[in-house]
């Protein structure tokens, strides 16, 4: 597997501090944004939280390159370690639930971290999701998890408190569930940045470069005296933390948590689709990723019948003309752009080649058939 | 009023109500596997609207609905609808689903009526004070007794002395299963031989039947519904299941009507319909089923199961609250005002007479028949139908099932 | 000294190392050169010894100053790779493994930041620590790698991979280096300077270094000793000229018939 | 001399966007054995993969047995009789030996009019005696000279009028280097043609009869091998100094 | 309790031949282009799809089986119709290739997840325009069973699931023989393995990788037609948990090997089918915790020859 090198770290300097604070500036404006635009806040909050788990996701795909098909068990133990507490204990206050998301996540992913450190490539990706089928399948059995009817994240109808910023705002004069909403949601920015940062320090650190190492070949780091599996079980662990605290804020968002939004590999998948989106050489590639796909995934419906396949589309042009994901094609996009808007002329080339490879595509694909259906070449 | 093919009544018709349509929307299952219940109700949604609009509107308001897929996403479907301004939202089909909504739509406040979303302890136990959030669809425990009767009046509480069941792998199928039991032990003091829950969905059923086949049991009970309900009979039949049983009841095998086929339902097989069965009253005898059934047969080509009455009830119990809210106040009521009426709410659709229990789940008479298959309607029909009255099969609002039926 | 005692790997029917007993670093920095038909058994020796394989029979030991002058013996069979790093056992490949999207730089630290103890830090960069810094910079002088620091090491020519591979097994700072076939492939001056910068930090740093090796001219001009193997047994052992001398080992070794 | 049996002109590859080779000339006559020599890096792999199809060709043309090699698809390129041993070994792992030697047969064999196929894998099987016990042994398992073997040994089972070897010698013991040497010199009495890259100038004398030399991506000398490798000026240059 | 024991092996063995006809095609496509087609599970539904299109069409032609005789010719009906739906997969996997797959092969395969994960979502909803958004039922499968087999055999038992075991069999059968035996498997294999050097030596990857991947779907989609002529029926998610399941099973076996995908499925199948009766709360659970218990004792699965090394 080879991973392309980290395209957006050529950027100037002066452009990735422009591009930090517009990104910084559109997070701190999204509540705003929504009420001015049919954009759906609640859905850009909670492509936030898949997100951040896919910034987690990330560590391992792109340093230890590993792919993981099970990531969302540890969103899931997040969210559900939040609902327990609730549910069974009572527990108001939204920074112990957040507390015990991340310690139940952090419990399963040392578990399930050490029994698959050792392994490669697909065995890994298929490890972590027969990990994540295992805990699903225990969830559903339980009743204790309440089965598939899921877990109220409330103390009785209650939402739990956030620091009492939430009520600050409330005898401010708003309303309680738009208050609740908001306090959260700066919450989860703040959380995403701080995140962010350690993911930064993380990986440019002489741990990031030895994950690198191991990512790139595992023989090799091995013979430089890198014990392989610890430091795979370390990253895998955070990036399950991350997982967690994703699940634990979600949980919070959504206030109610059942087995198949938080659980199923599926929704791994589409997690490790958001990082590979957004642009797995990148580091907050994985949150545009995110926010994009759970839009789609959760709104393309309201709007076109064939909601799937709109998906889809948007996936297969990213694949085809944004090779780097989202995030990660914007340097050479800028630089593309740049240069169409000083020779126009360019453009009507794009067009030719994109009509020609079309053209070409389809000229395979009917040549192929041909051969296949009269044999003829 | 129009919704039950009656003459209509226009004494909202000056009162102050604006002129912009309704804005409701519905979720349910719009594709694969689930589609099966998930379209009826989106049918039965649709007729009641279309009907509505056709008489005038609710209070001179016309209904425009917004259909969606429920998929796995209750909470954010609902958020969404209340963030376009829906007026109104009805939905979902998944018991699940609608348990997470509940407390959502309490704190959003916009009405919603679930088209079905039975989970027993729902309004019982988790939400006993819900304000916006109502089901239309029965009290889940009714079709498990109503199971239960029936296969009391069939084999006769002396002929059954094992029973076995098969029920889908979520908690849906368990709460389904564990009431049966207790029903039927308490009537007729049967003893379970074997219980096994396929999962939601499975594509193989045959270690179930083979177990029921070794244990010989006087009645399996099953609430497999859609395609699982397809496949049970399939493999019930390949594998010789009727040989060794007396019968075999299911709450929601109906549910498949269209699906079915004629070999399929042939054999000691009664299913509930819930609260609609479309030829009960006969059509013969009752114009507006007949009118319904020939509307649906024209509209969607199939014949309406009890969840196109899911998908119609919800929409008649909203619509019909709404115009007597304005019939009472003089203007276009507001959230809390509609569900205030609600509650408590009586009505007619062309299955009878519903209420909506202080409890916020629909009470109605219970439907359930012998499987038999027509040519005439190329699907499933049901013969020889009994009707339950809801206080046979439903606990009283403000009882919990178990100790209701503890108390048999 | 690290020492194989009675080693002995086979594969299915076939014997890849027979009864081996061996010892290396006897003398101080001393050059022990493994020499055999293909497919005698060099690189399965090699593989026994650093932990890529584990051996059927047999055990690896190596000998420990313990401080106070006398030696101890640890047996290091079934360790790890990683840790007989730490014991200062360290090995470049017959087919080259570096880290192929990094550039040789960065290649190289990895392996001195690995060597310090440093690769579990996360508290600095990874290129904020000047005494790994000065010491890849003397690697990349030493192996002549300057000029291609910058690049990334996949799209380095095959001899230049070779180099880096070697290299990295410096920066490792190894007590025993052991070498699969660290010239093949690589062209002639580079081959000289890369046998002679073994050559030179295996007197310096008194590393014992066993190198696989098919060039008769290089094993000739530096061996203290020569260890033939044939089909998986140890043939001869002793000094590089039985290379003129020993008529069956030119016949079995050379295919020239005296 | 007729018509070369190869003439590559000009030729400029690109790898990954860079130009790896500039203008690169040379010629291999009918039964001719050449040597192409360089250090690390100057582009002698390069040039050979253009040849095969399997690196981009930015400009120029390869000319094989009078026909234009440039347009012509990849695969078609051992049909026409070439073949190729790899730099790496680049085996058909999870396959044997003998399978190895047996693929070209059945991909190209038509192509190359071979009828009796056991016959050819014997031939191949003869000149690596080291392999006839290894025959049936999965070749990911082979030692590193004996993967080089079969690598080798695959490219002859084609029967080709032109055998490109990409440092045949790296990794064979010295009995197997005397073996080879003197195999290459019997198959150009037999009119077969040879390319061969070296990065070690020693050997090539004996192998071949002219060689060029390739620096940074050109072709800077060619000649005859005993005195290019005598001249200091190469010397210098095959010893990095140069230029 | 336990005396059902032996019909639930078998309806294990039956199973096992249902997941190994999904996996096999699954397997030679990972095997050979390196590419983990999630869209696998999309061409098993269109191949359902199809069949009950094509085999409902065809047994439109033939009278429902009264007799021995009839029945039998029901059933080659049947058969053929299964095969013909499979067949108009083959088209459909090659233009697949060639349009979109081929495009990306020099890419990550992250991105190659990420293109087949497009692809299912457009499947799905190709196969929601043609066919409609609720499942559809061949309604075959009760005149397969009048094929008298059981008494052949003397025991009670859908003869649908012995035709499934026969023809997986033949399936496995012919698999191993073309990869094995056959020149142009072994030459496939080889391509597998090198795709530079097989083109060094003439093989034509452009043209392999096509016919291997329309295989794929072939068998894809004529493990969805076997399904939904039998007891299951068409519908569009149908595909998701197969292609998991297809998953557990290669990486059971062991990557690229065809009889480790046998030999997975059937352990999966019958494992499954003998626990769920007594443990029901298990058989969503069951594939996975086999597959991690054989791959934390054989990492590589169980006839798995991926090294780490070289
Ligand atoms: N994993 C394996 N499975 C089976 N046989 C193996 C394996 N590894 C090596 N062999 C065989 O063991 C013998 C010794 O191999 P080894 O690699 O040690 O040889 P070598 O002396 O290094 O040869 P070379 O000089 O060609 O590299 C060879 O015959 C080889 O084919
Ligand atoms: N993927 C790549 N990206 C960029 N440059 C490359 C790539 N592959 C090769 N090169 C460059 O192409 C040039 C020629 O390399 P080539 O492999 O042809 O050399 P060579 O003469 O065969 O060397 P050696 O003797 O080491 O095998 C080198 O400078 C190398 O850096
Ligand atoms: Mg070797
Ligand atoms: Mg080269």
């Amino acid at each position: 597997m080879s991973r392309a090198r980290l395209s957006a770290e050529n950027l100037p300097t002066s452009v990735r501090v422009v591009l930090v604070v517009l990104g910084l500036g559109v997070l701190l404006a999204v509540p705003d944004l929504a009420r001015v635009t049919p954009l759906s806040f609640a859905t850009i909050h909670k492509g936030l939280l898949f997100g951040l788990a896919a910034v987690g996701l990330n560590l391992l795909l792109r340093h230890t390159e590993l792919v993981s098909f099970g990531h969302v068990a540890f969103f899931g133990t997040g969210a559900y370690g939040a609902a327990v507490l609730a549910t069974y204990y009572e527990v108001s206050s939204g920074l112990v639930l957040l507390a015990g998301a991340v310690l139940a996540a952090t419990a399963v992913a040392l578990v399930v971290g050490y029994l698959v450190a050792g392994h490669l490539d697909i065995y890994f990706a298929l490890l972590t999701l027969a990990f994540n089928q295992v805990l699903f399948a225990f969830v559903v059995q339980s009743s204790f998890f309440n089965s598939t009817d899921g877990l109220s994240v409330r103390v009785g109808v209650d939402r739990p408190s956030l620091l009492g910023l939430d009520q600050l705002l409330v005898s401010a004069g708003l309303d309680p569930v738009q208050a609740y909403n908001y306090v959260l949601y700066y919450l989860t920015v703040a959380i995403l940045v701080v995140v962010v940062l350690v993911t930064w320090k993380l990986v440019n650190s002489p741990f990031g470069r030895a994950l690198d190492a191991i990512g790139q070949d595992r023989t090799r780091a091995r013979f430089i005296g890198i014990p392989v599996e610890r430091y795979v079980w370390i990253a895998f662990t955070i990036s399950g933390i991350y997982g967690g605290i994703a699940g634990g804020l979600f949980a919070l968002l959504q206030l109610h948590v059942r087995p198949e939004p938080v659980l199923f590999a599926f929704v791994s998948g589409e997690i490790l689709f958001m990082a590979i989106l957004g642009g797995v050489g990148t580091l907050v590639g994985p949150i545009v990723g995110g926010v994009i796909l759970v839009y789609l995934l959760d709104l393309a419906r309201f709007y076109v019948t064939y909601y799937h396949a709109l998906t889809g589309i948007v996936l297969l042009a990213v694949v085809y003309f944004l090779p780097e994901g989202i995030l990660g094609s914007l340097p050479a996009l800028g630089a593309a752009i740049e240069r169409r808007r000083r020779d126009p002329g360019l453009v009507r080339n794009d067009v030719e080649t994109v009509v020609t490879s079309v053209r070409r595509s389809v000229r395979r694909a009917v040549t192929t058939v041909r051969i296949l259906v009269f044999g003829v070449n | 009023t129009a919704l039950i093919g009656d003459e209509s009544d226009d004494s909202t018709e000056d009162a102050d109500v604006p002129d912009e349509p309704i804005e409701a929307g519905l979720q349910t299952f719009t594709e694969g596997a689930p589609a099966v219940l998930g379209l009826q109700a989106q049918y039965g949604a649709e007729t009641a609207v279309r009907r509505i609009n056709d008489d005038g509107g609710v209070a001179g308001r016309e209904i425009d609905l917004d259909v969606v897929n429920e998929g796995d996403e209750h909470i954010q479907n609902y958020r969404q609808f209340v963030d376009e301004g829906k007026d109104v939202t009805f939905g979902p089909i998944s018991s699940g689903g609608h348990e997470a909504m509940v407390p959502e739509i309490e704190d959003r406040g916009v009405v919603n009526v679930a088209t079905d979303g039975t989970v027993t302890t729902l309004y019982e136990e988790s939400f006993p004070d819900a304000t916006y959030s109502f089901r239309f669809q029965n009290h889940d425990v009714m079709e498990a007794l109503a199971a239960v009767n029936q296969a009391v009046e069939v084999l006769g509480a002396d002929s059954i002395d094992t029973y076995a069941g098969i029920n889908p792998n979520y908690a849906f199928g368990q709460d389904e299963m564990a009431l049966f039991s207790s029903g039927i032990e308490k009537l007729t003091g049967a003893e379970e031989v074997y219980s096994g829950f396929p999962e939601l969905g499975a594509d193989d059923m045959s270690a179930h039947v083979t177990e029921v086949n070794g244990t010989e049991p006087d009645v399996v009970f099953s609430s497999c519904w859609g395609g699982d309900a397809t496949l049970l009979l399939e493999q019930a039949h390949a594998n010789g299941m009727f040989d060794s049983t007396d019968l075999l009841v299911g709450p929601v095998l109906y549910g498949s009507a269209n699906d079915l086929s004629a070999d399929l339902v042939d054999g000691p097989i009664y299913s509930g319909s819930r609260n609609f069965y479309w030829d009960e009253p006969g059509t013969d005898r009752w114009t507006p089923a007949a009118d319904l059934v020939s509307e649906v047969q024209s509209e969607y080509d199939v014949v309406p199961t009890a969840h196109f009455m899911s998908g119609y009830g919800a929409v008649t119990a909203w619509a019909t609250a709404a115009e007597k809210a304005v019939d009472v106040l003089g203007r276009w009521p507001e959230q809390d005002e509609i569900a205030a009426i609600l509650e408590g709410h009586g009505f007619f659709t062309p299955a009878g007479y519903h209420t909506i229990g202080a409890d916020h789940q629909g009470y109605s008479n219970a439907h359930f028949g012998e499987l038999a298959w027509s040519d005439e309607y190329d699907a499933a029909i049901l013969e020889n139908v009994s009707v339950f009255a809801p206080k046979d099969v439903s606990p009283p609002p403000g009882t919990v099932s178990g100790d209701w039926i503890d108390a048999w | 000294m690290l020492e194989a005692r009675n080693l002995r790997k086979t594969f299915g029917e076939l014997r890849a190392t027979d009864d081996v007993s061996l010892q290396f670093g006897t003398t101080d920095g001393e050059m022990v050169f493994i020499v055999g038909p293909n497919g005698a058994g060099k690189t399965t020796l090699v593989n026994l010894l650093t932990g890529l394989l584990t051996p059927d029979q047999g055990s690896v030991v190596v000998h420990q100053d313990d401080g106070d002058g006398s030696t101890v013996e640890r047996e290091i069979t079934g360790l790890a790779p990683e840790k007989r790093v730490d014991a200062g056992l360290v090995r470049s490949f017959q087919i080259v493994h570096v880290f192929e999207e990094m550039t040789v730089r960065e290649n190289l630290r990895v392996a001195v930041l690995s060597e310090r103890g440093e690769t579990l830090n996360v508290l600095s960069f990874d290129d904020g620590h000047d005494g790994v810094e000065r010491t890849v910079d003397d690697l990349l002088a030493q192996f002549r790698l300057e000029d291609v620091a910058d690049e990334v090491a996949d799209t380095l020519p095959h001899g230049d991979r070779k180099l880096l591979d070697v290299a990295m097994s410096f920066g490792l700072e190894p007590t025993y280096l052991l070498l699969d076939e660290p010239t093949a492939g690589v062209a002639t001056r580079e081959k000289e300077y890369v046998i002679e910068t073994i050559a030179e930090a295996s007197d310096a740093d008194d590393v014992t270094t066993v190198t696989i090796e098919h060039d008769m001219d290089i094993v000739k001009s530096y061996a203290d000793r020569l260890v033939v193997l044939h089909e998986g047994r140890v043939f001869r052992e002793g000094d590089p000229s039985l290379l003129e001398t020993d008529g069956e080992l030119r016949r079995v070794l050379l295919g020239v018939d005296e | 001399m007729s018509d070369p049996l190869l003439e590559v002109s000009n030729l400029t590859a690109t790898v990954a966007g860079f130009e790896v080779t500039h203008g690169i000339d040379l010629e291999v006559g009918e039964g001719e054995a050449v040597a192409l020599v360089g250090r690390n890096g100057a582009g002698k792999t390069s040039t050979f993969r253009s040849i095969m199809g399997l690196t981009p060709i930015a400009g120029g043309s390869i000319r094989f047995d009078g026909e234009e090699l440039t347009d012509l698809r990849s695969e078609l390129i051992p049909k026409r009789g070439i073949g190729y041993q790899p730099e790496g070994r680049d085996l058909f792992t999870g396959m044997t030996v003998e399978e190895n030697f047996r693929l070209p047969i059945w991909t190209a064999g038509d192509a190359r009019g071979i009828d009796d196929e056991d016959a050819v894998v014997e031939d191949v099987f003869d000149l690596f005696t080291e392999l006839e016990n290894r025959r049936d042994a999965e070749v990911q398992n082979l030692s590193g000279g004996q993967g080089k073997m079969t690598a080798i040994g695959r490219a002859l089972a084609l029967q080709p009028d032109l055998l490109i070897l990409d440092e045949p010698l790296e990794g064979l013991a010295p009995v197997v280097v005397e073996n080879l040497k003197s195999y290459i010199r019997e198959i150009i009495d037999r009119d077969i043609s040879v390319l061969v890259a070296e990065s070690n100038a020693s050997h090539v004398p004996e192998i071949v009869d002219r060689m060029y030399v390739i620096e940074r991506g050109e072709i800077v000398d060619s000649g005859d091998p005993d005195d290019l490798v005598q001249d200091e000026e190469i010397q210098l240059l095959m010893q990095g100094g140069g230029t | 309790m336990f005396e059902s024991l032996p019909y639930h092996a078998l309806n294990g063995v039956y199973y096992g031949f249902i997941l190994f006809m999904i996996a096999a095609g699954l397997t030679i496509v990972f095997g050979v282009l390196g590419v983990l087609n999630l869209a696998h599970g999309e061409l098993y539904a269109f191949g359902a799809f199809v069949a009950f299109s094509i085999v409902g069409y065809l047994t439109g032609l033939v009278a429902e089986p009264t007799g021995p005789v009839t029945a039998l010719i029901f059933g080659a009906v049947v058969l053929v119709g299964s095969l013909a739906a499979a067949a108009v997969l083959l088209p459909v996997g090659a233009t697949l290739e060639a349009a979109f797959v081929r495009p990306i092969y020099d890419r990550d395969d992250v991105y190659q997840l990420l293109l087949t994960y497009a692809l299912l979502l457009i499947l799905t909803d190709v196969m929601k325009f043609v066919w409609g958004a609720k499942p559809l039922d061949v309604g075959v499968y009760d005149g397969l069973n009048a094929i008298p087999t059981t008494e052949l055999f003397g025991i009670d038992y859908p003869t649908y699931n012995v035709v499934v075991v026969a023809v997986g069999l033949v399936v496995f059968g012919w698999l191993v023989w073309f990869f094995d035996r056959t020149k142009t498997g072994r030459i496939v294999r080889a391509t597998a393995i090198d795709r530079e050097m097989a083109t060094a030596i003439g093989v034509s990857t452009d043209r392999i990788f096509t016919l291997v991947f329309a295989m794929g779907a072939f068998f894809a989609g004529f493990g969805g037609a076997m399904v939904s002529i039998g007891p299951g029926s068409a519908y569009l998610e149908m595909g998701l948990s197969p292609l998991v399941l297809s998953f557990v099973v290669i990486v059971i076996g062991g990557l690229g090997s065809l009889r480790g995908a046998l030999v997975g499925a059937l352990l999966v199948g019958v494992t499954t089918q003998v626990v769920t009766p007594y443990y029901s709360e298990l058989e969503l659970a069951v594939p996975f915790v086999l597959m991690v218990v054989v791959l934390l004792v054989r990492p590589e699965g169980l006839y798995g020859t991926w090294g780490e090394i070289e």
